[in-house]
């Protein structure tokens, strides 16, 4: 069994309190920095910012909350195997959805304004 | 039985004397609470894949029809779906603290902060029961008596001109793809708020093992697990929010 | 085609038809040499290798690293070979010539409905001329269906809610088989029909027997004057709606200064979800359709709008991918403001 | 010889008896034997729904029965073996049941949650029964939208719902692998010393936990659907039906692995062990099987070529579809050229890996047509595509479970089935098998739709052969019950390692105690050594 990484025995790695309230005023400025980015007209780019904050605060709460930051590599395979297949199922059923107007686009318009940015206005 | 064999492949401290709750299948208390952490995450990984189906059809739908998803989604309450959000992060930081204490076996914290989680838990329940009242009154439940009234508007949209937004829908497509978003609205946060239900009864369980002293810095694997799984559903919903209640609101 | 009787190859009765078949044979003969391959040689070393005594093991071989590359690299190159192949032929069979005779098929438990723009309407029968590519524009009214022509190698799915398309040129007349082969209920097996292939001639003489209800297009120009269409649309441009005279094959700019060529799938849009796609300078005034023009003349009001347009040749968007394009679009009348 | 073999006074079976010390056992050996037993009656019920629509194809007319039950036939029949037959079989029995021993374990990582797996899976099959006998379902396995959705009135709702709860059965049994794999490995036993059985297995869990929470979702998304009015596929609203198409084989398709990849490892075993001589190219034929799971992931929509996906989609998934080809081709490859200088015998258990080795090459090989565009555009839905997953999945995965039952069952019981017997079986089997699906080939280059109650008088000769097969193929598959039954009062007595065999589960008594080893075994050596095996050669020979 040579996979199994830095764990201790026991209770596992505690963290303080403080790091705690730190990740979790984190969460909170970061609810209100998706709320806010949402009022303001990024043309293509509102639903990036808000799929990005939600990535960034998804990752403290797995990295801090969840300990993964202190599991073996084995629980971060797992976690990475899950975004990989994720990936892949909402990737690949793009390019089916995607490419209907493959060839038949009308000109003028772009195709990459329907990857789920609102078309700007 | 024997566990020497075994040890020596671990090389590191073995209880002399067999916790109680070491399984007879296990070595050590080590490889028991590891293995509980795989399981649990491979777990988790079948839920991402769960909640990725609908966000699969959720994806598709909003490329198609965006600006029903986006009129639909004025109509959320945005206070209503900011303070939940609130809450379940900080049922996550309770959560958590509830773990710590765990791990330093402090067994009145322990039942403290589960006990706070689950009344944050019951919070959010609480403002969904509200939220989807309101769905109700306003016959925005997909099926026949579905009704897309022009004259609904949320509160934070209300600057926009109405006139602006009818330029490109008519009412009989709202009336058609803003059930759609609904359908997935009401199925995505029905599926959230059922995990939160089995969360909240897996933490009554737990909550009551901790009271009668079951675990120690040793063995608290039930607390953990209990934690990454909310955890989790936390992350879902920081996921949900954006996706139904801001799809777009400048406007 | 038989053996003793046994029927075991269906008639090549399309031009692509031995395309296909000659694919078929390719991969038939590839397969069969490394099935054939392999079964001999598991054969033959079961018997030369077979166990003689007791306690006998056989030799100690752990593995060979080129011969492992090698029976990996081959099969990919023979795979990539064949993908190639069957691309080719499969871009070829879904990409319908320009003079392609153009006929409707619409889907319905459980039957096929066909009708030709001459106005000739059929149910589980269909005749074509022969030595004319043939274009079937294809919808359904209710669930999943295909339309087969076996013996033209070709099948396309019916969508509710969708156009697609599937094209083919038969060769010589004869009557061959119509299957659905997408599962759609109880008598889905008795959703099939024969497609009566004719001498251009004898086809001419039967377009010439029925037809008592005129052309498509006309049939197209009734409903258009019973639906009050003419009151809007008025061919001088003056009226409430645009003109729809030589619309076809045009791009229209629209109120949101977007740009829309004219096809089928966005004559189909603007008369179901009529305030998707507003042109600059009309008013949204037109009510919507949706539920009140069936399938049937749907496509007879298209055909009417496509004949006013004498000059444009086809369809604006002659490329492969149109039925796709028509289906999204048609999917998604709300994307673009 | 066979004189001194005794039964071991104490072993998983005689350790506790009644119906509680079964129903609440945390062994997974007897989980596994209930396992056995509640797919061998789900295998049957499916068997007998295949025979009825043998019987009604025998004629061209449609004279068996109505149109709507033929329709529930093929459902159930389809439902069934697929939900309740194949996905457990080779898993959740002989890789519950072997897996521990293999890697020097006492039992899988979470004893309970494999019991758990088992209860979830009864409660699965009860809402399937019971939507079957109160009058059945009749969209086919696939349950397309919108006929699904809107258009049949048969009970989709509770088959559904038992599609879904066995899901969890799956899922569990995949999570419980992989961390016994991972976790539970005796001392010595690394990676590249598991045998290739358990390599397979680890592949299909991994398919398992990733694939089957999307058809999951899909069937939630399908129940509100049809419950509730919601209305997420149903083109009268805006949605697209061929979304569903996409989620559902996103699922099916990894989930046809889910069916074979343990068959393959079962192959693995079988050839090495029969030809007294180790793997050819271990690490390829490992590291194929976690090919095949991972490139099954990304060419489900070559099921849907004609479904009116984009010409581009088509291209992609039709190119990667051949990957898919290369790995179980690196498979048979290297099973052949374990052959040469083995030491080859055909108990019955060889005779099922030569069995599978032929029918698995027609069923991969023809897989090439359908994933060829030009090629897949005629012959999708047709009976050739129906001969084809038959040859993968009753010629590749129930040749392999059949295989490896056989091989295992002296493992399991601790006695023989009659050799003579057996054989007459294997055989039976393999040429029913052909005969019944070999003239769907033609029958399908033909043009004969699937799903057709009735069909054109000309291509009834093929299936009357079909059915025909249908019937000695039935024959084979019903002759093991008797022997098999009678071997566990009658069978000679088997013996730690009747078949020589090399790897771990071989090393402990037939049938193993209830902590399978009486001490944990500690692995020094390459797997598939036979230098060092103690045969007992017994009667076989």
């Amino acid at each position: 069994m040579s996979d199994h990484a830095s764990h201790s025995s026991g209770a596992g790695h505690v963290s303080p309190i403080s790091l705690y309230i730190t990740i979790f005023a984190a969460l909170m400025v970061l609810t209100a920095v998706t709320v806010g980015a949402a009022f303001v007209d990024l043309g293509q780019f509102n639903f990036s910012v808000a799929m990005l904050i939600a990535g960034f605060k998804a990752s403290l709460v797995v990295w801090y909350f969840m300990h993964v930051k202190y599991q073996s590599h084995l629980t971060k395979l797992t976690l990475a195997t899950g975004m990989f297949f994720l990936a892949i199922l909402l990737g690949m059923m793009l390019i089916d959805y995607t490419s209907k107007d493959f060839t038949a686009m009308p000109k003028g318009t772009d195709p990459t304004s329907e990857m789920g940015a609102p078309a700007a206005h | 039985m024997s566990s020497t064999v075994a040890n020596a492949d671990h090389g590191h401290a073995h209880a002399h004397a067999h916790h109680p709750a070491l399984q007879h299948h296990f070595d050590t208390m080590a490889q028991q609470k590891e293995a509980a952490v795989i399981g649990m995450w491979v777990f988790l990984l079948t839920e991402i894949l769960f909640f990725g189906g609908l966000f699969v059809a959720y994806m598709i739908y909003r490329i198609w029809y965006f600006d029903a998803f986006a009129e639909a989604s004025r109509s959320l309450s945005l206070f209503w779906g900011g303070l939940n959000t609130a809450v379940l992060i900080g049922s996550s930081l309770t959560m958590a603290m509830a773990v710590r204490g765990a791990q330093t076996n402090k067994r009145k914290a322990t039942v403290n902060w589960l006990i706070l989680t689950m009344i944050l838990g019951a919070v959010f329940l609480g403002v969904k029961v509200i939220e989807y009242a309101d769905k109700f009154e306003h016959h925005h439940v997909p099926g026949p008596s579905f009704v897309w009234a022009a004259e609904h508007e949320a509160p934070a949209a209300g600057a926009a001109p109405a006139e602006h937004r009818q330029l490109s829908l008519t009412p009989e497509q709202l009336q058609q793809t803003t059930q759609l978003y609904f359908s997935l609205y009401f199925t995505m946060t029905g599926l959230h708020a059922l995990h939160m239900i089995i969360g909240i009864g897996i933490m009554l369980v737990i909550t009551w093992m901790a009271h009668k002293g079951r675990f120690d810095e040793q063995y608290f694997t039930p607390v953990e697990m209990a934690g990454l799984y909310w955890h989790f559903v936390d992350i879902v919903w920081i996921f949900l929010f954006p996706l139904l209640y801001l799809v777009e609101r400048h406007t | 085609m038989t053996i003793f009787g046994i029927p075991i190859f269906p008639e090549q009765a399309s031009t692509f038809a031995k395309d296909v078949d000659a694919l078929y044979f390719f991969i038939l003969a590839t397969c069969a040499f490394f099935a054939i391959g392999v079964s001999v040689a598991v054969v033959w070393l079961g018997i030369k290798y077979h166990k003689t005594h007791d306690g006998q093991i056989g030799a100690r071989i752990e593995g060979n690293l080129p011969l492992e590359l090698l029976w990996s690299v081959i099969p990919t190159i023979i795979a990539m070979f064949m993908f190639g192949w069957g691309a080719s032929v499969y871009y070829h069979l879904r990409r319908p010539p320009d003079e392609a005779l153009h006929l409707y098929a619409v889907g319905k438990q459980w039957m096929w409905k066909f009708q030709h723009l001459e106005g000739q309407r059929e149910i589980n029968e269909l005749h074509i001329p022969a030595g004319r590519p043939v274009k079937i524009t294809i919808s359904s009214e209710d669930v999943l269906h295909s339309l087969y022509f076996p013996a033209f190698r070709t099948k396309m799915d019916a969508i509710p809610g969708r156009y697609t398309e599937l094209w083919f040129e038969a060769k010589d007349p004869g009557v061959y088989h119509i299957f659905c082969t997408e599962y759609c209920g109880t008598n889905h097996a008795g959703m099939i029909g024969n497609v009566t292939v004719l001498e251009p001639a004898a086809y001419q003489a039967w377009l010439q027997g029925g037809g008592m209800e005129g052309t498509l297009a006309q049939r197209g120009a009734k409903l258009f004057n019973d639906l009050a269409c003419q009151t809007c649309h008025l061919d001088t441009g003056t009226g409430r709606g645009p003109s729809l005279k030589d619309l076809m094959g045009r791009t229209e700019t629209m109120a949101d200064g977007s740009t829309v060529v004219v096809d089928e799938a966005y004559l189909r849009e603007s008369i179901l979800n009529s305030q998707a796609k507003i042109v600059k300078g009309f008013q949204p005034l037109m009510p919507t359709f949706q539920g009140l023009v069936s399938e049937e003349n749907l496509v007879a009001l298209i055909e009417h709008v496509k004949s006013m347009s004498p000059n444009a040749t086809t369809v604006a968007a002659p490329t492969p991918a149109a039925p796709e394009s028509g289906a999204a679009t048609a999917g998604k009348p709300a994307e673009k403001k | 010889m066979l004189d001194k073999l005794k039964m071991p006074e104490r072993h998983y079976l005689n350790n506790g008896h009644g119906l509680k010390s079964w129903l609440l056992t945390k062994d997974h050996k007897r989980i596994a034997i209930m396992y056995l037993i509640s797919i061998s009656v789900m295998f049957l019920l499916g068997g007998l729904f295949a025979m009825g629509i043998r019987l009604e194809l025998a004629t061209p007319q449609g004279d068996f029965v109505q149109a709507d039950t033929y329709n529930k036939f093929f459902t159930m029949h389809g439902v069934i073996m697929v939900f309740f037959f194949l996905i457990p079989s080779i898993p959740a029995v002989l890789g519950n049941f072997m897996i521990p021993p293999m890697i020097g374990a006492k039992d899988l990582a979470f004893p309970r949650i494999n019991l758990l797996s088992l209860y979830i899976y009864w409660i699965g099959g009860i809402f399937t029964l019971a939507a079957m006998v109160t009058g059945g379902v009749d969209t086919g396995w696939t349950f397309y939208t919108p006929y699904s959705a809107s258009a049949s009135n048969t009970h989709i709702i509770p088959t559904a719902l038992g599609i879904f709860i066995a899901g969890f059965s799956s899922i569990l049994t995949g999570l419980n692998f992989i961390v016994t794999i991972h976790r539970m490995r005796a001392p010595g036993m690394g990676w590249f010393r598991l045998p290739l059985f358990v390599w397979a297995h680890y592949a299909t869990s991994l398919v398992q936990v990733l694939g089957t929470p999307v058809i999951a979702i899909t069937i939630v998304m399908l129940g509100v659907e049809r419950a509730f009015g919601f209305g997420i596929f149903d083109p009268a609203r805006g949605g697209d039906p061929v979304l569903f198409q996409h989620l559902f084989w996103f699922y099916s398709h990894p989930a046809v692995y889910i069916m074979i990849l343990p068959a393959l490892g079962v192959m693995s075993e079988l050839v090495s062990t029969f030809s007294k001589k180790m793997i050819f190219g271990y690490s390829f034929v490992a590291f194929s099987s976690l090919a095949i799971a991972v490139f099954g992931f990304i060419v489900w929509a070559h099921h849907m070529f004609v479904a009116g996906i984009s010409t581009y989609a088509a291209m992609v998934f039709s190119f990667l579809s051949f990957s898919v080809a290369i790995p179980s081709a690196v498979k048979v490859f290297n099973w052949t050229a374990t052959l040469y200088k083995g030491a080859i015998s055909f108990e019955t258990p060889m005779l099922y890996a030569y069995g599978f080795m032929g029918l698995f090459l027609i069923g991969g090989l023809t897989g090439l047509f359908l994933a060829t565009l030009g090629m897949d555009i005629h012959l999708h839905d047709t009976y050739f595509v129906v001969a084809h997953f038959h040859y993968i999945m009753v010629g590749g995965a129930i040749m392999g479970y059949m295989g490896g039952l056989h091989y295992w069952w002296p493992k399991m019981t601790g006695r023989m089935y009659s050799e003579f017997f057996s054989r007459i079986a294997a055989i039976l089997v393999f040429v029913g098998f052909n005969l019944t699906f070999f003239p769907q080939f033609v029958v399908g280059y033909l043009g004969m739709p699937r799903r057709y109650h009735s069909y054109p008088d000309e291509m009834q000769l093929l299936n009357v052969m079909s059915s025909a097969g249908a019937s000695v193929l039935g024959l084979g598959y019903l002759l093991p019950v008797i022997y098999l039954l009678w071997s566990l009062k009658k069978g000679a007595v088997a013996g730690p390692n009747p078949y020589g065999a090399s790897t771990l589960e071989w090393q402990t008594q037939s049938p193993p105690l209830t902590e399978n080893f009486l001490e944990v075994p500690e692995v020094t050596g390459e797997p598939y050594e036979y230098e060092h095996v103690v045969a007992k050669e017994s009667h076989l020979v």
